[in-house]
């Protein structure tokens, strides 16, 4: 029963990549600029172009280009870059990890912030504490990530230059970093003085990203843990004679995260998506930022290459999500 | 021999399984009722009681046909419904009517009590002199008038049952189907719809299937009874002659287990 | 009556709503040690309410602001919170209404069964371990080890209510709450339940305060009734009594409500609007004293 | 969370929204009348002019104006325009798309639930952000370009909520009463299910017009919305973050702006939607 809902899964997954890969693929193509002619130096002739797009295989029908494409996926190639003449894949390896670092320290942010936050809310219900939570939770939510950066641009830039707004790290320092994963690395080498440099470049954007999931995760699990703590087993709890902290850590918490799992881990696949302008916004070196540039030089390898990878890292996030489910869930479990 | 409206004989129904359903393909089906052989009388309120898993709830919808059974004929008032297609059971809809056990889910939050009621007459042709067949109906189950203008959540408890009475008479049907009609409601509200039903049903010779967990308000309500158990009829008869003598274990059993409001101490250890 | 030792003592209890309307309306009942007193009453009479205010479980909002609750001569209002709850887990215990939430559906039903002997009275497990194994056994279940390994998803609802039951005279309480334990029940399985309840009160010498709705239950299984409206208590008196002679019109109306199988169509009443108008008069005078005692 | 929230002084929130909202559908109206300047109109001689109250500044140019002397508050004014198109036209283009799929998959389930719910799966696998860009680029700027972007997108923001909430209310009693009746699949979905979904999706248009303004402010900032010339709360922003050091308040106050209309919209909308629902659950 198990293997064969996680086979099915796996079936949807694979679906929704291909169509992923499908839009992509169209939308691109239907577009009216021609990426070869950019490359050009003025002055090239109409033969000049001809074998550029022979090279890049834009001369065959659309049918063709994308079975030549997806077989080369497959395979690991993703093509090379026009903009860039590098391989596509590398690129896209080589500023995937800054992108995962800023991603994975903005979720825990907001975990940090909600989750202590709905635990207080849930606990002072119906007092002012809750109520003031509310606000501040509802006015955080509704300003994006994009809103939220430009403020905290003015607030730790401008007013008060704590931190740094740009770029992922000094430029003066020497790195001596094998991976991309600085901030990972640094930790591991016990270079904490890179660390502290990293960490300062990434506060405010991972910031901008972690409020509004923050806001979510807050409202969300406090309204869970509120219906939780509604149930018999939650009033037995009390009577045989535990805390009101205790009863939440014990007895509530848990059923509670749980049906919050998968509204999370989708509104986290929506932080990564924020990352692409958050780290536009900070001249972050990361997959987002080149994806804009790609973008704008119409590099349809490098754009295709990217969509791809960020829709792979959702699905994936989607599945960890629903497997952590079943795995904190007795009922799945023991189907 | 009693005046049919409904004749069922070999009713099967089967539902499928969505937890056992394989990666591809359908669900197995798992069966609910398994062959049901009875008849309604007209004029008449038959009761139908059973414990929770008996399928009496998926029997009634059966009746009235929001659920299409997997065998057997269900012939109401001489057309056999069991597998009609919608269309066809179109003209008959009007006839077959239903009372939920809870109001709350079965009255539009968002509709007037008077649109809720004229709804169904306007659908069947009945769109003439509506405010005074709305009003009407809302007399009939002994709410003021006025309330045709009110919502669900502005009503009480017995209130809204009342409302849920009134539309489906309303449009006057051979067949009124309530499930579990009393079972959210307070003695005393249920002792008022009870009273209602049954001056209702003699007033307007109505043929109504009662579904109950309760065998008192059977009692107090149905002239037949109908005992399930597992998707299957235990025993059926008129109702006097089922409460002073059950010819089965398990019917004995069900009205042994009921606790009268009574002094009796050696109930507990019977 | 003999002069039993009182086990819990309600003077004059009101709790009211965050708007200060009252739920409890100066309630005053006494249960005698190892007695079953039944609060019976419709929905939005309070019974409910006096047994979460004696546990200390009121919903948020709801606010204990008057009378006294005596539990084996300790007033409970004069304790500080963390003691309070303290003497609340050791000397009583709840039967909760709904067995399938009133298990915790992420831990195994061992730790829920002892976790108050372990954590709350400060058992050694290997101790509580074997007391649960043999409340299991009282309540008649055959494999206690795979009951106490399983997860309550695991239980049909009879079995939970069980397991409920057996956790609840685990402690041996004082006085245990039973609020409506068996008004999701089936009427076969309601039956076991009760007789089972009413077992284990006896050899325990547990007192019990048991909150319904339906008369029946009370009839037979209890020793001493409060019969509750708009939270008042509108009489009291022992069962037998209630009863062959009931004395308010109230009850007498309940009972007459009341469908019984033994009795034909015809003997159903609906409550009389003049019994309820009488009712609305004497809750609003009661209030109207209220309001004049408090200002 | 909302119930919580919907309870305590909804009209408070709804009154400040909505007259900030107001004021910001005035200027778009009637952006000729009360821009002091020509919003275009550039003065190297003025440029980078402080706002009022501080010393340097000129009368006339009252938020000051930015690095090629244009008056900010008339680019304000003027960029009201576009962000009030945008919020409207693509909020209802994504929100009608969006309802209709999310109602057919929610109530009638089986196959069209399969294939929309699909569909829903891959676009929310692109990153809504990079898929909008990616869009501009290719459709070409402008603001039709713009509108359909934002229309594109998010009409999975609609499909998901209305599908959720109409798969509660399809389990309804009243639904089966309406079988019972005898209506037909349509007139149940539309006539029963319909004005029962409407709350939420009412609260999510609001939403959505603030959402949408937010990503028109984005292309903008990517230089990517309409013509780099015509005055846009984004095209403003993306300016002032370059000229931050020198020149703060060309950040400011377009910023100021932009959290006042979609913390509005937000709000606006869940106030309507406790309006709108006098039903106590």
């Amino acid at each position: 029963m198990i293997l064969q809902k996680f086979l099915l899964r796996l079936m949807t997954m694979a679906v929704t990549l291909f169509g992923v890969a499908v839009v992509v693929f169209v939308v691109i193509r239907v577009a009216p600029g021609d990426p070869i002619a950019m490359m050009l130096p003025p002055g090239a002739g109409p033969e000049d172009i001809e074998r550029l797009r022979a090279l890049y295989g834009l001369d065959k029908s659309l049918p063709q280009q994308f079975v030549i494409w997806l077989g080369g996926v497959l395979q690991g190639d993703f093509g090379t870059s026009i903009s860039l003449r590098q391989d596509v894949l590398s690129l896209v390896l080589g500023r995937l990890p800054a992108t995962l670092e800023l991603a994975t320290l903005a979720l825990l942010m907001a975990l940090a912030i909600g989750g202590p936050l709905a635990i207080l809310g849930a606990r002072e219900r119906g007092t002012a504490v809750e109520a003031g939570i509310d606000v501040a939770g509802g006015a955080a939510l509704s300003i994006p990530d994009f809103l939220w950066g430009l403020l905290l641009i003015l607030v730790f830039g401008v007013l008060a230059p704590i931190f740094e707004i740009s770029g992922r790290v000094s430029p003066s320092l020497d790195l001596p970093f094998a991976t991309q994963f600085y901030l990972v690395e640094s930790i591991l080498r016990l270079r904490f003085d890179l660390t502290a440099d990293l960490l300062a470049h990434m506060f405010i954007p991972a910031l901008a990203l972690a409020l509004p999931l923050a806001a979510i995760i807050t409202l969300l699990l406090k309204q869970s843990l509120k219906e939780v703590m509604d149930l018999d087993y939650v009033v037995l709890a009390r009577v045989k004679g535990f805390s009101e902290t205790q009863v939440i850590l014990r007895e509530a918490l848990k059923n509670a995260a749980l049906p919050t799992l998968t509204l999370i881990g989708v509104q986290f696949t929506f932080l990564i998506g924020g990352t692409v302008i958050v780290e536009r916004l900070f001249s972050y070196e990361g997959l987002g930022n080149m994806a804009i540039d790609a973008v704008i030089n119409r590099d349809l390898p490098l754009i295709q290459g990217i969509v791809l990878v960020f829709a792979l890292i959702f699905v994936l996030i989607n599945l960890a999500v629903d497997l952590s489910y079943a795995l904190l869930n007795p009922r799945l479990r023991h189907g | 021999m009693a005046d049919r409206l409904f004749t069922v004989e070999g009713l099967k129904v089967s539902l499928p399984d969505m937890a056992r359903k394989p990666l591809l393909g359908p669900a197995p089906m798992l069966d609910i009722l398994h062959g049901l052989d009875f008849t309604l009388e007209r004029n008449c309120i038959t009761g139908i009681v059973g414990e929770s898993g008996s399928g009496k709830s998926t029997l009634g919808r059966a009746l009235v046909r929001l659920l299409e059974p997997s065998a057997g004929s269900v012939v109401f008032d001489g057309h056999d419904i069991a597998h009609l297609p919608e269309p066809a059971l179109k003209p008959l809809r009007r006839d077959l009517q239903m009372i939920f056990q809870d109001p709350m889910s079965s009255l539009n939050p968002r509709r007037t009590i008077g649109a809720i009621i004229a709804a169904p007459m306007r659908h069947h042709g009945l769109a003439d002199r509506i405010d005074e067949r709305v009003a009407a109906a809302l007399t009939r189950v002994g709410l003021p008038e006025n309330f045709a203008a009110r919502y669900r959540h502005q009503l009480s408890g017995g209130q809204r049952q009342r409302v849920g009475i009134a539309r489906a008479l309303a449009l006057e049907p051979k067949f009124v189907l309530a499930d579990e009609i009393v079972s959210g409601l307070d003695v005393s509200t249920q002792a008022q719809i009870l009273t209602l039903l049954d001056q209702l049903a003699s007033e307007m010779g109505l043929t109504i299937a009662f579904i109950s967990h309760d065998l008192s308000v059977i009692r107090r309500l149905c002239r037949n009874t109908i005992v399930m158990r597992a998707g299957r009829i235990v025993e059926a008869g008129p109702t006097d002659a089922l409460f002073a003598a059950p010819r089965e274990t398990y019917t004995r059993e069900l009205i042994a287990a009921i606790p009268l409001p009574e002094i009796d101490d050696d109930w507990l250890t019977r | 009556m003999t002069a039993q030792p009182l086990c819990l003592s309600i003077g004059a209890l009101s709790a009211t709503l965050p708007n200060g309307d009252r739920v409890l309306r100066s309630v005053s009942l006494d249960v005698a040690a190892g007695e079953v007193h039944a609060l019976v009453g419709e929905s939005g009479a309070g019974k409910s309410m006096i047994g979460k205010a004696l546990l200390g479980v009121l919903p948020p909002g709801v606010r204990q602001v008057e009378g006294s609750i005596t539990l084996e001569g300790t007033r409970l209002e004069t304790l500080a919170p963390a003691a309070r709850r303290r003497l609340i887990g050791a000397r009583t215990a709840l039967i909760p209404q709904d067995p399938l939430t009133a298990l915790n559906p992420s831990r195994r039903i061992g730790p829920q069964m002892t976790d108050r002997l372990t954590h709350i009275l400060g058992w050694p497990a290997a101790s509580a371990r074997a007391r649960i194994r043999e409340m299991l056994a009282e309540v008649h279940i055959r494999e206690p080890d795979r009951v106490i390994a399983a997860y309550p998803h695991e239980l049909s609802g009879g079995m939970r209510q069980r397991v409920l039951i057996a956790a609840a005279f685990a402690a041996e309480p004082r006085l245990i709450v039973a609020d409506e334990p068996t008004t999701a029940l089936d009427v076969t399985v309601q039956k076991q339940i009760l007789r089972l309840i009413a077992d284990l009160q006896r050899r325990h010498g547990t007192a019990i305060l048991f909150v319904t709705h339906d008369l029946g239950v009370v009839a037979k299984i209890s020793q001493s009734v409060s019969v509750l409206y708009a939270g008042m208590v509108v009489e009291r008196a022992p069962a037998p009594e209630l009863f062959a002679t009931p004395r308010h019109a109230y009850t007498k109306a309940l009972m007459a409500a009341t469908p019984r199988y033994t009795h034909p169509a015809s003997s159903l009443q609906p409550v009389n609007s003049a019994v309820l108008a009488e009712l609305a008069l004497e809750v609003r005078a009661a209030d109207t004293e209220w309001k004049r005692a408090h200002g | 969370m909302d119930s919580a929230r919907a309870t305590r002084r909804p009209s408070a929130r709804l009154w400040l929204a909505g007259l900030w909202l107001a004021l910001v559908f005035i200027a778009a109206i009637a952006a000729p009348l009360l821009a002091p300047q020509d919003p275009l109109a550039q003065d190297l001689l003025y440029e980078r002019l402080p706002p009022f109250w501080m010393a340097g500044s000129e009368s006339g140019y009252p938020l000051g104006t930015d690095s090629l002397g244009r008056d900010l508050l008339s680019r304000l004014i003027y960029g009201a325009r576009i962000a009030v198109i945008v919020a409207l036209v693509a909020a209802f283009a994504a929100c009608l798309l969006g309802s209709a799929l999310g109602l057919i998959a929610g109530y009638f389930g089986g196959w069209a639930d399969r294939i929309i719910s699909r569909l829903v799966d891959i676009w929310m696998a692109f990153p809504p952000v990079l898929f909008a860009i990616l869009l501009v680029a290719v459709l070409g700027t402008g603001l039709h370009s713009v509108i359909i972007a934002i229309a594109v997108i998010d009409w999975t923001r609609f499909c998901r909520v209305v599908r959720a909430e109409t798969m509660v209310q399809a389990r309804m009693d009243y639904i089966e009463n309406a079988r019972i009746v005898g209506f037909g699949r349509w007139r149940i979905m539309l006539s029963e299910v319909l004005p029962n979904v409407l709350p939420p999706i009412i609260a999510l248009l609001s939403l959505e017009m603030g959402i949408a303004v937010i990503v028109e402010a984005i292309l903008s900032f990517v230089n990517l919305s309409i013509s780099t010339d015509d005055p846009t709360w984004g095209g403003i922003i993306a300016e002032g973050r370059l000229s931050i050091h020198q020149a703060w308040w060309i950040l400011v106050f377009p910023l100021i702006t932009l959290f006042l209309t979609v913390l509005s919209f937000s709000q606006f909308g869940e106030g309507l939607k406790s309006r709108f629902d006098p039903v106590l659950r």
